[in-house]
């Protein structure tokens, strides 16, 4: 019976989209308003009354609690045939996701949604339905055993997620957005080419790892490329930091909590897991990820906006996780271990990272400089940003703990060194967002209670965390205590330097602009597509010249007719000469064909 | 055969027009009701004759009791059958129309006598079964049309129609050398009976190809075979609307239709392959060329006239064609197509001129640039013209579309796959004639408020448009028993 | 008395092919009525010259029918013939005063 | 003859909106409610006829109507699966299409004379849909490249002449290539009635070279209709027509014509292998591919809303060539499930368009800034349709590619997905931005020609519903893909008895 809630997990926002938006199909379009006539104030202020975007995420949340590993929903008759059914992976997936979702309604529900200075709410409705709609798109991903859900859920979550990024309507966000939007659908393309070949090498629509070992390169490739994407892997990552800093808090919340996890989701699902060691996969995927780790940190460091700096941490963090899924595909033996590791550093990351970015937002809106709430905000932001650099006794060190057997398991031992210096890296960017945040301007706004709750609730879970994995293992805490000591120690003396010379460290500040490669890539694409444009004006030019002349040609056919000719033919001499001679013809044909030797 | 109930048909179809040319002329006054109560009796006659033909085969019938060699024969196989019906249909129609159509005594007067004269020398031909009364209904026939064509008095008018007349003559005196030439050679003019003795004499065949050629060269002419139209055009544009109908629906075909029969019934032993050719390439010239001048045509009627042309070039491909093909059912189809074809034709070309002329009495002129309103503001008519129009296009459901399937159906089975191109050809052009008249009803003009304006004169012509589009297409299958049993007697 | 047979056949043709020759190239419609005539004359030539059966038996009947009735044809035909030119001639003058 | 039950079912469904036309025709034009009567009656009916149908053929009877025109040539119409698919989309689609044309056109001229053409357009439709020999389909072919022609023109602009004009001198020609085609093929083999399976296999190899020939004369007739390039030039031309007609040329009536022919010559007269061994399927995938990727790129470059979605339509209707032009049940499924996906996701488009430019006057892409707003149901049911056709799942458009893309796989023709891919980036370079302004943009101060209606909804009743109607057709074709007599079971059952499994 509690499986339906698997069904509910997912429908249920969809439900909510169209009354949440706060669209009004009857009205009086005479007297409408020009602004934005859908929404008339007094109605407004009842839409509103409503936390639309904090009601979606419930029914998730009870699944992940209520319904039992194994609970499966079959519903043949929906759309290609789906299949929810709920396995330890999407569970915890589901759990966390749900939660980081939770948190992110209540805030965007009672807090701000970005959106246009003069009118902060006027697009909230807008804003509310396309959050319920990848809300929606996401838990259905988790939830369907069948690849259609899941590429359904994907496409749909991506798609809406572009409305989040544009909100504000700002042109950097339009132009993230933009990125976003074709680097998204370049994405699911590949991901619709990879699952065709994979359904037609596996046969199946719910592939086990085991029907997936006759998987050809190329669907791998697809595969791999097509969720890269999401999970921001160099250099696939573009839109990453664009659209983190574009999107109003709640959104970036999201994006970077959970949507750019669903990639590893996907990889666990598709790919033969513990099934078959594809080395040549394995390898490249873990340098891939080790690029990743080790592009994203300095350039994170040098940034100005703390949610840039937030999004290049994430970049950073799903290189690591990566790097350790490539690891695993080259070695299944490491499955068991490498695959729970995977899901529960996704799962603690998405928390500490959901948790850091509305961390920001009421860094900035709620109560006032130098307020209680304040101070209380900057510390659990230091808390959370432990977490995730992995301090001892955070829950980043018990996630990290659990990935340490298969980086040690590499076959390139070197693999731990470089992570070590990574996390060492990982302290200082993080150091570097606690120095921003903290000189982050606030100014305070009304009614903060309920996102500053849901907020601590979260920031709760990232504390709690370790207990639930590795309660009573010391080995555990003391996790990279000595790497995040290290940068910890190098931060402060950045910090003393920063305090004292502020001119040494000013210049590197900024060095690189967020969406590094892409300033680089820009005026290629820009030139291109400018000549382009050129050569297709010229093209249109010739062919509307020729279509012109053709159409010219008809209507002078069709329009005005010529005289008479056949004056000529009507003198007698004319046509009499033509009777006879055809007279003439004639008779001879007839005596020819009887003629001897002409049967 | 000779029973009278069964034979009468034969002689009231003609009779019956003749008498009533003669009461017309005798009570002026009354020439309409007259007129219209003659042609009501002839086109019963037609039925009543096709019907005795279905039912019991090829009528034939001897006049005053001599001996064929001098009596007058008459003669009614199925495909003679066909076209009296079609012959007298249209007829009727174009009478009901032309009670409304002329409207000064004079010519009303005029009108009605010839009309039934020219109705009479029509089924006399179809029907005549020796080779001296096809001259003479064809002479009759000559003259009555191109009086009838004169009758509007403009001068272009009569210079059209006397060079029309002039044209005739020519044709039919040559027919009469030849038909001399026929005598010499074989003592008889029964054409059941020359038709064995050709049959029977190979050696004279070059006296017998001499007649062929004189005959078959001056019905060419009066059939208006390309480059031989040359008078058609003025003559049938000038005419008044009825007469047009009247010519290029008929006539013209009376003069194929002699043709035809001597060809396939006649001179068969003789006609080769080669014969067949000419004639056919001249037609398929005649496609073309009269298609395209009546894309280009300025004026309605002339459009008509031109497409005449072509429609007339369609039945001369069928010759080398019924030459290539045995007997057999391929010949029956081909046959039937051909027929199919004549009576769509007739009847499609004949609504279309009614039409065309209820259009020029609304407008004042029938320039087709400047139809547009009138196009629209009758919508029947335009409608009438559309059916006539694609059934001379040869879309489906009209006759003349299995007509042409037919055709080309066998032009490929013989290996003749040219006339596929031509038959293409003039479809294409054909349409392009057509809808270039027909894309003027639809304009800016004020809504018509109902679809029959003058019901007398518009149901004729949807009548007989409607006939060609509807009844020929989907149920040409009679025409195949009517066919087989001409050919069980007589005939071919 | 064959040769006057052949010589009335022979008569009939040459009228057939002058009357022929001066119908298409003259222009004037009186000619042109007029060599029409002719020509026809030359085909009944023709057919009396085929009802002749020798001295001995009377003449065929038959072609002396075709040659009254077309005679009878031809007349009424001249006789359309000219009323339809002058008209036209009428026509022509009323342009030309006009 | 037997004129029983079976025999008369497909002749009626004919009539149905044959015979309501002829009577419309006579009408007066100011009678508008009698008018109006007889058209919903004709489509009623035909709704009725139709679903009895379809339960027949699903319950595996035979339905049959002979009508010998002469010796060897006879009208037959019958109805097996696929022409139920066809039929049914048409009879559906056309009530709705009736509905909105009615609130259309109201107050505007000339209404007898459309609705009049319109029905008879209908009945050609479902003509074409039902023929069961090569004859018959050439026929209603004709008959409704005639009964379009004054729609299109209907107008009576010069512009509405020129694009009529253009579009007549195209089906005309191709409808003249398909007859000799027939023909051809009827002298190899006399009649040719459809058959699963084909009907060419008996003959020997000797003429495989003329039956090349006429595929190419058949492909050539067929593909003007269906608007494969180069024989697409029409299209965008008769996009002068009213919106109504707009909608049922590019959804039911004209293109899908054509597709349709294409999949009857291809399965029930040449049969797939004869076809694939003949190397026919593969000039068709490669026609297919060129003409999805080329009208797609047409179609961005447009800023006429009704362009852009004329030469989608160009684009989208190949997806039916290809599947069938892919060997192999599945991407035959997917070829056939597009047909009505299409349909029905192009209607919707369609009737969205005619909504801004009656409601808004706002014909360009460029003047849609915030229509969302003004329009938010019509805006709705558009972006449904636009999702649709770049295949974001789960509407209906994601089931075709999806199969279209297995298909091609599984045929071991994995450039396949090369096309779709693209086919896809460029549906949605050239939808999205119209989502983009719809929604996100602010609307101007003023539109161009804005009517009110006395309606507090956003526009007419007769104008709203059909879109959002259509837009939920889209939706649950998707949704509830793998239920029972949905689209995609009925292609399924097609594609089994096609290929005999």
């Amino acid at each position: 019976m509690s499986a339906w809630l698997l069904l509910a997990a997912w429908a249920w926002p969809l439900l909510l989209v169209l009354p949440a938006s706060g669209v009004r199909f009857r009205q009086d379009w005479h007297t409408a308003s020009e602004a934005s006539p859908a929404l008339d104030p007094q109605r407004h202020a009842r839409h509103a009354a409503i936390p639309w975007a904090a009601l979606g995420a419930l029914p998730a949340l009870a699944a992940a609690l209520l319904v039992p590993v194994g609970g499966t929903l079959p519903l043949p008759w929906l759309f290609l045939g789906t299949h929810l059914a709920l396995d330890a992976t999407a569970q915890i997936y589901l759990a966390f996701t749900a939660l980081v979702w939770l948190a992110a309604g209540v805030y965007a529900a009672f807090g701000e949604r970005g959106g246009p200075p003069e009118a902060p709410t006027a697009r909230s409705g807008r804003f509310d339905a396309l959050f319920l709609l990848s809300m929606a798109g996401n838990f259905w991903l988790i939830v369907g055993a069948d690849l259609f859900s899941f590429y359904a859920g994907f496409a749909m979550m991506g798609i809406a997620a572009y409305g989040l990024v544009v909100h504000d309507g700002s042109p950097s966000a339009l132009w993230a957005g933009k990125v976003y939007l074709v680097m998204a659908l370049l994405g699911e393309v590949a991901l619709f080419a990879g699952l065709v070949m994979l359904v037609s090498e596996a046969g199946t629509t719910q592939p086990t790892p085991a029907d997936l070992t006759g998987l050809n390169n190329a669907a791998i490739a697809l595969l791999l490329g097509g969720l890269g994407v999401k999970a921001g892997l160099v250099p696939l990552h573009l839109w990453l930091p664009l659209a983190h800093p574009a999107a109003p808090v709640p959104a970036s919340a999201v994006l970077s909590g959970t949507m750019i996890k669903v990639a590893l989701l996907g990889w666990l699902r598709f790919l033969p897991v513990g099934e078959l060691a594809l080395p040549g996969w394995g390898h490249w995927l873990t340098l891939a990820g080790l690029a990743t780790m080790t592009l994203a940190l300095p350039i994170g460091l040098v940034q100005r906006d703390p949610k840039v700096i937030l999004a290049y941490s994430s970049i950073a963090k799903m290189g690591l996780m990566i790097t350790v899924l490539g690891l695993v595909l080259v070695q299944p033996a490491l499955a068991p271990v490498g695959v729970a590791g995977i899901v529960f550093y996704a799962a603690q990351h998405g928390l500490a990272k959901g948790g850091l970015f509305l961390g920001v937002g009421l860094r900035k809106h709620a109560g006032a400089a130098g307020s209680m709430t304040q101070a209380l905000i900057l510390g659990v932001l230091v808390f959370l940003a432990l977490a995730l650099a992995g301090a001892p006794f955070t829950s980043g060190a018990a996630a990290k703990y659990d990935l340490k057997p298969v980086l040690d398991a590499a076959e390139w031992t070197w693999i731990g060194a470089v992570v070590a210096v990574t996390a060492v890296g990982t302290a200082l960017l993080m150091a570097r967002f606690v120095w921003v945040t903290w000189r982050l301007p606030p100014h305070a706004e009304p009614h903060w209670l309920w996102p500053v709750a849901a907020w601590g609730l979260l920031a709760a879970l990232v504390a709690l965390f370790p207990f639930a994995i590795a309660f009573g293992q010391p080995a555990v805490w003391l996790t990279n205590a000595l790497p995040v000591g290290i940068g910890v120690g190098i931060a402060a003396a950045a910090a003393l330097i920063a305090a004292l010379q502020p001119k040494l460290l000013a210049p590197f500040i900024g060095l690189i602009p967020p969406g590094d490669l892409l300033a680089l890539v820009m005026p290629l694409l820009r030139a291109l597509r400018q000549t382009g444009e050129v050569f297709i004006a010229d093209l249109k030019q010739v062919w509307g010249r020729v279509q012109h002349r053709a159409l010219r040609a008809f209507e002078r056919v069709f329009g005005s007719p010529a005289g008479d000719v056949e004056r000529g033919l009507r003198q007698w001499p004319v046509a009499g000469v033509l009777w006879v001679g055809i007279s003439a013809v004639l008779l001879l044909l007839l005596l020819a064909a009887r003629a001897p030797g002409a049967g | 055969m000779s029973d009278p109930l069964m034979t009468a048909p034969l002689v009231l179809c003609i009779a019956l027009p003749l008498l009533g040319a003669l009461l017309v002329t005798a009570l002026p006054r009354w020439s309409v009701s007259l007129g219209i109560v003659s042609a009501l009796a002839t086109a019963g006659a037609a039925v009543a004759l096709t019907a005795a033909v279905w039912q019991q085969g090829t009528l034939h019938l001897i006049l005053g009791g001599w001996d064929a060699t001098l009596a007058i024969a008459l003669h009614a196989d199925g495909l003679a059958a066909a076209l009296i019906l079609m012959v007298n249909l249209v007829g009727l129609g174009i009478s009901v129309y032309a009670t409304d159509y002329f409207h000064d005594r004079l010519r009303v007067g005029a009108f009605w006598p010839l009309w039934l004269l020219l109705w009479a020398a029509l089924n006399g031909l179809f029907l005549a079964g020796d080779l001296f009364n096809l001259y003479v209904m064809l002479e009759l026939l000559g003259i009555a049309a191109a009086a009838l064509g004169a009758l509007t008095g403009n001068r272009d008018a009569v210079a059209a129609n006397l060079r029309y007349l002039l044209v005739g003559l020519l044709g039919s005196i040559s027919y009469l050398l030849g038909v001399a030439l026929l005598y010499t050679a074989h003592g008889t003019l029964d054409l059941g009976l020359v038709a064995q003795r050709i049959a029977a004499a190979p050696e004279l065949f070059a006296v017998d190809a001499a007649a062929m050629t004189l005959m078959v060269a001056g019905l060419a002419l009066k059939a208006a075979l390309f480059p031989l139209h040359f008078w058609l055009p003025p003559a049938h544009a000038n005419a008044p609307a009825p007469v047009s109908a009247a010519l290029s629906a008929l006539v013209v075909k009376a003069a194929f239709y002699l043709i035809l029969r001597l060809w396939l019934d006649l001179f068969w032993p003789i006609t080769g392959m080669a014969a067949a050719m000419l004639l056919a390439s001249l037609g398929a010239v005649a496609i073309v060329w009269g298609s395209w001048r009546a894309l280009r045509a300025e004026r309605l009627k002339l459009l008509a006239a031109y497409s005449t042309v072509a429609q007339i070039g369609y039945l001369f491909l069928f010759l080398p064609l019924l030459t290539a093909t045995p007997p057999g059912p391929a010949r029956d189809d081909l046959l039937a197509a051909l027929l199919l074809m004549a009576l769509t034709h007739g009847f499609a070309k004949a609504g279309f001129f009614l039409a065309a002329g209820l259009v020029q009495t609304h407008a004042g002129h029938d320039r087709i640039d400047d139809l547009g309103g009138t196009a629209q503001r009758l919508p029947a008519t335009t409608f009438a013209i559309a059916m006539a129009g694609s059934a001379l296009i040869g879309l489906p459901p009209s006759g003349s579309f299995i007509g042409k399937w037919l055709l080309m159906q066998s032009a490929i089975a013989t290996g003749q796959w040219w006339w596929v191109v031509v038959v293409t050809t003039g479809s294409l052009l054909a349409s392009a004639y057509v809808f270039r008249v027909l894309s003027r009803a639809f304009g800016l003009e004020p809504t018509p408020v109902r679809f029959v304006t003058d019901a007398r004169a518009e149901v004729p012509a949807l009548t007989l448009a409607l006939v060609s589009v509807a009844v020929l297409g989907l149920a040409s299958g009679p025409l195949w028993r009517l066919l087989e049993l001409g050919s069980a007697g007589g005939g071919a | 008395m064959l040769t006057a047979q052949f010589l009335y056949g022979g008569a009939g043709l040459a009228l057939f092919v002058l009357g022929l020759w001066s119908f298409l190239v003259h222009e004037p419609l009186l000619r042109k009525i007029i060599a029409l005539n002719i020509t026809g004359a030359g085909v009944f030539h023709v057919l009396i010259a085929i009802a002749y059966r020798g001295d001995a038996a009377p003449p065929d009947p038959v072609p002396h029918a075709l040659v009254l009735t077309g005679i009878v044809v031809a007349v009424s035909a001249t006789a359309l013939a000219l009323m339809l030119g002058a008209r036209l001639q009428d026509a022509e003058d009323e342009d030309r005063s006009r | 003859m037997s004129w029983d039950y079976a025999a008369l079912l497909p002749g009626a469904i004919v009539l149905s909106s044959l015979l309501p036309g002829v009577f419309i025709f006579l009408l007066q034009e100011e009678s508008h409610i009698l008018r109006t009567v007889l058209n919903l009656i004709g489509a009623v009916a035909k709704l009725v006829l139709v679903a009895l149908l379809i339960y027949g053929v699903w319950a595996g009877q035979v339905f049959e109507t002979r009508i010998a025109i002469a010796p060897g040539l006879t009208l037959v119409l019958n109805a097996d699966a696929l022409s139920v698919l066809f039929v049914t989309l048409s009879t559906v689609l056309w009530l709705v299409t009736t509905v909105y044309a009615i609130g259309y056109l109201e107050h505007s001229t000339n209404r007898s004379r459309f609705f009049g053409f319109f029905s008879l357009c209908v009945s050609a439709t479902v003509g074409i849909a039902l023929s069961g020999n090569l004859l018959t389909f050439v026929i209603f072919y004709e008959v409704l490249t005639l009964a379009t022609y004054p729609l299109v023109a209907h107008r009576g602009t010069p512009e509405a002449t020129r694009g009529a004009k253009i579009y007549l001198a195209y089906t005309l020609s191709g409808g003249l290539l398909l007859l000799v085609g027939a023909v051809w093929l009827r002298t190899l083999t006399g009649p040719v009635d459809f058959q699963e399976g084909g009907v060419l296999g008996h003959l020997s190899a000797d003429v495989h070279g003329q039956l090349v020939v006429i595929f190419a004369l058949l492909l050539a007739g067929l593909g003007v209709k269906a608007a494969l390039v180069p024989l697409h030039g029409w299209l965008p031309q008769s996009m002068v027509a009213p919106a109504p007609v707009s909608s049922l040329l590019h959804a039911v009536a004209v293109v899908k014509a054509g597709a349709f022919g294409i999949v009857r010559v291809v399965y029930d007269v040449y049969g797939v292998e004869l076809a694939s061994q003949l190397g026919l399927l593969a000039v068709l995938s490669v026609l297919a591919s060129f003409t999805i990727v080329y009208g797609s790129v047409m179609a961005m470059t447009q800023d006429g809303l009704k362009k852009r979605l004329a030469y989608s339509t160009v684009s989208q209707v190949s997806y039916i060539a290809l599947g069938t032009s892919l060997l192999g049940p599945v991407a035959t499924i997917g070829g056939l499930v597009h047909l009505v996906h299409q349909g029905i996701m192009k209607i919707t488009l369609f009737f969205c368009a005619g909504n801004y430019a009656e409601t808004l006057g706002v014909a360009n892409v460029s003047q849609m800034d915030g229509v969302g707003r003004r329009m938010p149901l019509t805006t709705l049911a558009f972006t449904v349709g636009a999702l649709g056709m770049i295949g974001i799942p789960p509407i209906a458009g994601f089931v075709s590619k999806w199969y279209l893309g297995l298909g091609g796989v599984e045929a071991g023709q994995h450039w396949v997905l090369l096309v779709l891919a693209s086919s896809t980036l460029l549906n949605a370079a050239y939808f999205l931005p119209i989502l983009y302004r719809a929604w996100f943009r602010a609307p101007p101060a003023a539109w161009p020609k804005e009517h009110h209606f006395h309606t507090r909804f956003e526009t007419m009743g007769a104008l709203l519903w059909p879109p959002v109607i259509t837009a939920v057709f889209c939706l649950l074709a998707g949704l509830l893909a793998a239920a029972p007599f949905s689209p995609l079971e009925w292609a399924r059952l097609i594609a089994e008895r096609e290929y005999g499994l």
